[in-house]
């Protein structure tokens, strides 16, 4: 406060504190910054996500200012993983710092209620988190998303495997119970019901639960082939843990539809992952040269491997500067504008910013654990054995833009 | 012959109330001295400031010629000065033996077995909780319980208060057997029969002051002054 | 029925199986003042608490000038007109003292006091109230004081202007002059008579002293029961009284 | 009572504060959000403060404020003024419920019975999603018009807030000074006398709980507005914790201390977690701290100071005389 | 069977939570003290555990030795820093021991990072006994056992030893002990240090079943709040009644109504402080 605060009242007041600020964005020029700001958990129950996030950020930043000879000022904003604070924080910034362009989310409820605040101040919002509201029935025009769905996540990962594993004819799901968790049940069943899968049975926990000893027993039960676990973070590692100690991965298969990529091996350790199927977002090892470019430079820089948090943060960041360089102003719709439809060489690919939804269409990834002998480098822990693309298109989805 | 226990003007309080206004007094080897007085005269003051659960705003407390004014209560407690309370202080939801157990001290001349040869009502009740007790069985657990600890004086406060005749006349006797055992006793009553057939020596408290010291027999033949400090007349 | 302001009849109290108060038949007139003495665990609280609701009569009956009040509860007695103070003086140490003497008096008409918005300066007999037992209590300079900062001997006169502030017919004070040093007592001893000139005064009190001095009837309580009533004179002469006083082996428990 | 402690320096001071945070904050967001949570500290400064209870309900009333806000607006696009008038009577009812059921235990006992009712409100709002949108909230609360005119400016919306909480400061100024808040007091310092001298003391208590809840509430509304939706974390018993927290640091013994305790704490949050994302240690810190040496709270150095300034003004000539 | 089984779940669950509760009850009993930190002794000792075998020290060393590091530091707190509140008012004690949970959370996060991490099945413990159609592992059953050898330790330690009835003792008064020549203040920290030991083993215990993170002090907190207040403060039989009752409820659920199971737990609660406010087996 003492700092930042002073001088930006003292500022503030010289240019009229009370008067409403000016909706417009930035013009870009050579001698001024432009702000990128970046809302993610610094603090709180997910701020091993932010720490990355903001990592991911500035070296997206550096490069395009590198790229485009401009200055980048990066605003991280520390959303605590709380909706109301992280909109506080949005609402602040785009009045305070003049920011129009926010790359940041990862929790569903907190980037449903960014990508509103977005729209309201003028600005461009683009996330990576999960919910299928944000490119569906929640969608507006400065909300972007690099995530796959629920839907192309379900049908990346399940329809795969039941190809591959023929004899397996029951599953079991494990589901947290929320609108997130809803999606991917539904859409599973709509896999299973297509493929003629026998679910065998459905168990719903809160978001709070830590124990998972009573669902996998109700699981057990069934006596399925497959154990798909719905629930993601450290929800499904936990599940995941408690099942291998029930003897469950001997029994079954178990697939982790929505996992958060290398900080969850890192968290589980190989020996638990080892044999285990996971849905990613994003995978270090994965053939793309933009993706190779990323990996490069985070080995250079700090020396370890981006991990989902970091390269989905790289991205999105990424893309705003791109389109607001694009559009020479960072004026929300102008930035959209120039976001809509675009094609790039992404870190899963050739990707595509779908102009009917702000959805980003890109590869989902398929992988299987290793075992410890099999790792070529401590970071080795899994193989990509199937990507894809698979999206509702968006009516669909339920998304009807404003124009 | 030095005092096993001397109070040389103490001053105490209860928050504004000064309830002790120089209280001196002492107690020697072999000896049982009551401290008589009406209610709230500032008895069990006295007891409470001698054992630290009151602290003295000015005075001296020296137990064998030792000097333990403002200590802590444990301390006071384990150096050999031992009180048994008005409430009898008894645990319970311990079991009587519990109670004893907790009190054993190292070094202490007093052992369990000791204990019952004269509380045997104790033994029959070992295994019932102190709460199942009567007054008389609490209250000799309560002087058993001091006397385990091996005390140097046992100071007791209204030991008989609201008991039976029959139970009044048994704890009478173990106070004797206490006392022939080579405890000193400070003793605190309100019933005259028992101080007249147990104490050495009488102090007279009237608003936190000594007002009158007697010898067992000049009190007996003094009824001027029980009536006047003691009795119904004012 | 006229002049007699509380009556109790075969009232008795059972703590678990201890019956700590059986078959007590008290009665106090109008305008006097009348006294308990008895030793130590006799009953006398719990005659009090029984008296004023705070714990419940287990037999017996008790009236309010000819009125039963045995199963009103305690606040509803107190705008009948019980009002006590307590022998460990019970104040509201933060508040000042004329506060206290207003709490004391609202609380005859509480309904009143639950309208959040009513001003405490609205309702002038209350005020009233308070001020002229300050004036009767000679506490005027310090008034505005916080009750926990008085000296002991003015706590202890304050405890029984709270019972006063009340307006009631029968003022119950359990040993006001507790802990009070000697100038005190005399003050205390002073208001005690006087307040039985209007009001009805019924005391439990140590100090032979002061009960001796100014009470019109003393009852003698022993073991849960009454032991002898009477007017001082008569009591302080009666053997029995002599003898549960100053104790023997027989009784062994005494004062 | 303190020289400061009357209700003309109060509403003075409270009115100051209203006119200052537009010049000493450049955030219009975060000034609104501090005279929000001033009336909501303020209300849990009656229950702590002035009655001597000390509830982890404040969660569930805020949250239900925010829930009527997001229900009602989201729904049924019902007119603001209607939601806010709903919002506290709901407020106030469910208040009387909770304190019905909790003032039937003291002390520690009473504390954790909130914490569980507090608890017990969460899974209701998190498993009923039908009604509350489960852990994604309710999104798009609108802000309020007048005149036509939306308050879509932060200084707008805060202008507004100004006004409820300049009335809600001098509403519980009236309360506290009232003869129900002086025998809230009575209550406070000694209950069983209390109960002696006549007073229904149950009756008090839950009264003051729904006045509690009721304003409690509306913060809650008012809040959902400001910040466009109505999440879960609002009826967490985290929530319940800071208000708490904010209410002690601030000093349960004067109600601008409750503004301070709330600004402090905003203030505090928002500029530790700029300097270092391990903020929430230094927060611990600060509350041992606070709990150690400054159990009066922030209120009671205010007091501390403004004696000692009086003290030296007046100087040696004059020495007793106030009382 | 499924009945059966989730039975057998909620027990191994319950006694951990007997376990949380056990000590929380214990320092409530002695010390009228709330305490909001005793998260923050479960936290730690499962972190411990986790670092100590990460370094490659065995579970079973790791076990006991985080235990005590707990009970050591728990100790200090209290000689140093929480003797000097039990006399201020309740919110005093929720203050501090608020700030020292966030404290030891932060801390968590500093020194082994925000991720969390897993604890290996301890070896000979990683395989699973067959029940019928249902498999169970083995180290589930091992903290069953564990903790019922605990429970009845405890239980003889409480009521069948002189350092028990010391600690009773002390519960009930402590003024009377000070009499009979104890010093109270290291009672209490002993006390605390034993309560806030138990809270370590039990995240100690539960570190290899449910990992370690930076936030699951919170988390058991709530539950070993729950726990108590059904059981009754004070009441060390009471907190393995609750235990054992939410434990089982908790786990019943998951088959009978999934979404519900967390606030049938409140629920219960309610319930049961409705009809008996001072807990199941509450003294006051």
């Amino acid at each position: 406060m003492i700092t930042r605060r002073k001088f930006l009242a003292t500022s503030a007041l010289a240019s009229g504190a009370l008067a409403m600020p000016g909706l417009s964005g930035q013009v870009l020029a050579q001698d001024k910054a432009i702000t990128l700001a970046v809302p993610v958990p610094i603090s709180g129950a997910f701020a091993a996500n932010g720490k990355y996030a903001v990592i991911g950020a500035q070296l997206a930043a550096d490069e395009i200012a590198a790229a485009k000879g401009i200055k980048i000022n990066t605003l991280d904003l520390d959303t605590e993983g709380k909706p109301a604070t992280a909109v506080r924080k949005v609402q602040d910034a785009a009045e305070q710092d003049g920011a129009r362009l926010f790359a940041g989310g990862i929790l569903s409820s907190v980037s449903l209620a960014m990508g509103k605040e977005a729209e309201r101040a003028g600005g461009v919002f683009m996330t990576t988190a999960g919910a299928d509201e944000i490119t569906g029935k929640d969608c507006n025009s400065a909300t972007f998303r690099w995530s796959v769905p629920t839907y192309g996540a379900i049908n990346e990962t399940v329809r795969p495997l039941i190809d591959m594993l023929p004899d397996a004819k029951k599953w079991y799901t494990i589901t947290p119970q929320y609108v997130f968790g809803e999606g991917l049940l539904s859409a599973a069943k709509d896999v299973f019901k297509e493929k003629g899968i026998d679910h065998v049975g459905n168990s719903y926990h809160s978001l709070s639960e830590r124990e998972f000893s009573g669902y996998l027993t109700n699981a057990m039960a069934a006596q399925p082939d497959v154990l798909l676990l719905l629930n993601f973070g450290s929800q499904s590692s936990a599940t995941l843990r408690q099942a291998i100690s029930f003897g469950m991965k001997q029994r079954m298969t178990i697939v982790i539809a929505w996992a958060s990529g290398l900080e969850q091996f890192e968290e589980l350790g190989a020996d638990t992952c080892e044999g285990v199927y996971f849905g990613a977002q994003y995978w270090h090892e994965a053939d793309a040269p933009a993706n190779k470019a990323l990996v490069k430079a985070v080995q250079e820089k700090y020396g370890y491997n981006p991990n989902y948090s970091l390269a989905g943060s790289y991205i999105i960041s990424k893309l705003l500067l791109e389109a607001a360089v694009e559009a020479g102003s960072t004026d929300g719709p102008a930035v959209a504008k120039a976001l809509a439809g675009k094609k790039y060489d992404g870190l899963t690919g050739p990707e595509e910013v779908r102009a009917a939804d702000h959805q980003v269409l890109k590869d989902y990834y398929l992988l299987k654990g290793k075992s410890k002998a099999d790792m070529k480098d401590k970071d080795d822990y899994a193989e990509i054995i199937h990507s894809g693309q698979s999206f509702l298109d968006p009516q669909a989805a339920g998304c009807t833009m404003p124009s | 012959m030095t005092a096993t226990l001397r109070l040389t003007d103490l001053h105490s309080y209860y928050g504004k109330s000064h309830i002790l206004q120089g209280v001196s007094l002492e107690l020697s080897e072999g000896e049982i001295v009551t401290l008589l007085g009406r209610n709230g005269a500032g008895k069990s003051t006295t007891l409470k400031t001698a054992v630290g659960a009151v602290t003295p705003r000015s005075g001296r407390v020296e137990l064998a010629g030792r000097d333990v004014t403002g200590q802590p209560a444990h301390r006071i407690a384990k150096a050999g000065l031992s009180l048994v309370p008005e409430d009898r202080g008894i645990f319970q939801l311990l079991s009587v033996e519990e109670n004893l157990r907790i009190a054993v001290k190292r070094g202490s001349p007093w052992a369990i077995s000791d204990i019952y040869k004269i509380f045997p009502r104790l033994e029959e009740r070992r295994r019932n909780g102190g709460g199942q007790l009567s007054g008389g069985e609490q209250q000799m657990l309560s002087i058993a319980r001091a006397l385990l600890g091996g005390p140097k004086v046992l100071m007791l406060d209204e030991p008989v208060e609201g008991l039976a005749p029959i139970i009044v006349e048994e704890i009478v006797s173990q106070i004797g057997l206490i006392r022939d055992a080579g405890v000193p006793i400070l003793l605190v009553e309100q019933n005259l029969a028992v101080c007249r057939a147990l104490a050495n020596r009488h102090y007279i408290l009237e608003m936190g002051r000594i007002v009158h010291e007697a010898s067992a027999t000049e009190f007996a033949s003094d009824s001027e002054t029980i009536d006047r400090y003691l009795g119904v007349k004012a | 029925m006229s002049d007699i302001a509380l009556q109790t009849h075969g009232l008795g109290v059972r703590y678990g199986t201890f019956d700590a108060l059986s078959d007590v038949n008290l009665s106090v007139r109008c305008n006097s003042v009348h006294s308990i003495i008895g030793p130590n665990g006799a009953g006398k609280t719990t005659m009090f608490h029984a008296l004023t609701g705070t714990v419940a009569a287990s037999s017996g009956r008790i009236e309010l000038e000819g009125r039963d009040v045995t199963r009103a509860s305690d606040d509803d007695r107190v705008r009948l007109g019980i009002a006590r103070s307590f022998q460990v003086t019970s104040l509201f140490p933060e508040l000042s003292l004329r506060e206290n003497l207003r709490l004391a008096a609202q609380g005859r008409t509480p309904w009143q006091a639950l309208i959040p918005w009513r001003r405490a300066e609205a309702s002038k007999s209350v005020l009233d109230m308070a001020d002229a037992v300050i004036e009767r209590l000679s506490l005027g300079h310090v008034a505005t004081r916080a009750a926990g900062e008085l000296s002991h001997g003015q706590q202890r006169r304050l405890e029984v202007g709270m019972a006063i502030a009340a307006r009631p017919r029968v003022i119950l004070l359990d040993e006001p002059t507790s802990g009070m040093g000697i100038d005190d007592i005399e003050g205390m001893k002073t208001l005690i008579r006087d307040l039985g000139r209007d009001h009805t005064v019924l005391f439990i009190e140590h100090n032979m002293g002061i009960v001796m001095n100014i009470s019109d009837t003393i009852t003698v309580m022993r073991l849960g029961r009454t032991l002898v009533e009477g007017p001082p004179a008569e009591v302080r002469d009666n053997p029995e009284v002599k003898a549960a006083y100053l104790g023997n082996m027989i009784t062994g428990d005494i004062a | 009572m303190h020289i400061l402690d009357t209700a003309k320096v109060q509403i003075c001071l409270a009115l100051a504060t209203v006119l200052l945070l537009p010049f000493v904050l450049n955030s219009g967001i975060l000034a609104t959000e501090i005279l929000i949570y001033a009336m909501v500290v303020a209300a849990c400064n009656l229950l702590l403060g002035y009655t001597g209870l000390l509830s982890f309900g404040q969660g569930i009333f805020f949250g239900l404020g925010t829930y009527v806000a997001g229900v009602l607006t989201t729904r049924w696009a019902v007119p603001i003024p209607l939601v806010l008038l709903v919002a506290v009577v709901l407020g106030g009812l469910v208040a009387t419920a909770v304190g019905w059921f909790s003032i039937r235990r003291q002390g520690v006992y009473f504390v954790m019975l909130t914490l569980a009712f507090a608890q017990m409100f969460y899974f209701l709002a998190y498993t009923f999603s039908d009604i509350t949108g489960g852990d994604n909230g309710l999104l798009g609360v609108p802000r309020p018009q007048i005149m036509g005119h939306v308050l879509d400016g932060p200084w707008g919306y805060y202008s507004f807030v100004a006004i409820f909480f300049l009335v809600i400061f001098a509403v519980l100024l009236v309360v506290t000074r009232s003869t129900f808040g002086r025998t809230l007091l009575a209550i406070r310092e000694n209950e069983g006398r209390a109960a002696a001298i006549g007073f229904p003391v149950r009756l008090f208590k839950i009264e003051a709980f729904a006045i509690s809840g009721a304003i409690t509430a509306l913060g809650g509304a008012l809040h959902a507005l400001l910040i466009g939706i109505a999440p879960l974390e609002s009826i967490n018993y985290h929530t319940s914790e800071m208000i708490l927290v904010m209410t002690i640091i601030g000093g349960s013994t004067s109600l601008f201390g409750s503004v301070m305790g709330a600004g402090f704490y905003l203030l505090l949050s928002d500029t530790l977690s700029v300097i270092w994302p391990r903020w929430l240690l230094l927060l611990g810190l600060v509350l041992v701290t606070v709990a150690l040496f400054f159990q009066r709270g922030l209120w009671g150095l205010v007091e501390r100071g403004w004696d000692a300034f009086a003290e030296r003004r007046k100087g040696p000539q004059k020495e007793a005389g106030d009382v | 069977m499924i009945y059966l089984f989730q039975i057998l779940n909620g027990i191994g669950l319950g006694m951990l939570y007997f376990l949380l509760a056990a000590g929380l009850s214990i320092i409530f009993g002695l010390l009228q003290f709330v305490n909001f930190a005793h998260g923050a002794f479960y936290l730690l000792g499962a972190y411990l555990t986790y670092d100590l075998v990460e370094r490659g020290v065995s579970f079973w060393i790791a076990l006991p030795v985080a235990t005590l590091i707990v009970a050591i530091v728990a100790g200090a707190i209290e000689a140093l820093l929480l003797h000097r509140i039990y006399k201020l008012p309740h919110t005093f004690h929720i203050l501090v021991t608020v700030g020292i949970a966030l404290v030891f959370q932060e801390l968590a996060i500093i020194i082994w990072g925000p991720i969390g991490g897993s604890v290996p099945t301890p070896d000979g413990l990683g395989g699973v006994v067959m029940l019928g159609n249902f498999v169970y592992p083995q180290y589930r059953l091992f903290t069953i056992a564990v903790t019922a050898v605990l429970a009845g330790g405890l239980w003889w330690l409480l009521e069948g030893t002189r350092v028990g009835a010391i600690v009773r003792a002390g519960s009930e008064s402590a003024s009377n002990m000070a009499l009979l020549g104890y010093n109270t203040m290291r009672i209490n920290t002993a006390v605390f240090a034993f309560g806030a030991g138990l809270a370590g083993l039990a995240g100690a215990l539960a570190a290899p079943i449910r990992g370690v993170e930076p936030f699951m002090g919170a988390e058991a907190l709530s539950v070993a709040f729950v726990v108590v207040v059904i059981g009754g403060m004070g009441s060390y039989t009471g907190a393995l009644a609750a235990g054992l009752m939410i434990g089982i409820i908790q786990s019943l659920m998951t088959t009978i109504w999934p979404q519900g199971a967390q606030l049938f737990i409140y629920i219960a609660m309610a319930a049961v402080i409705a009809i008996r406010p001072r807990g199941l087996l509450g003294r006051v």
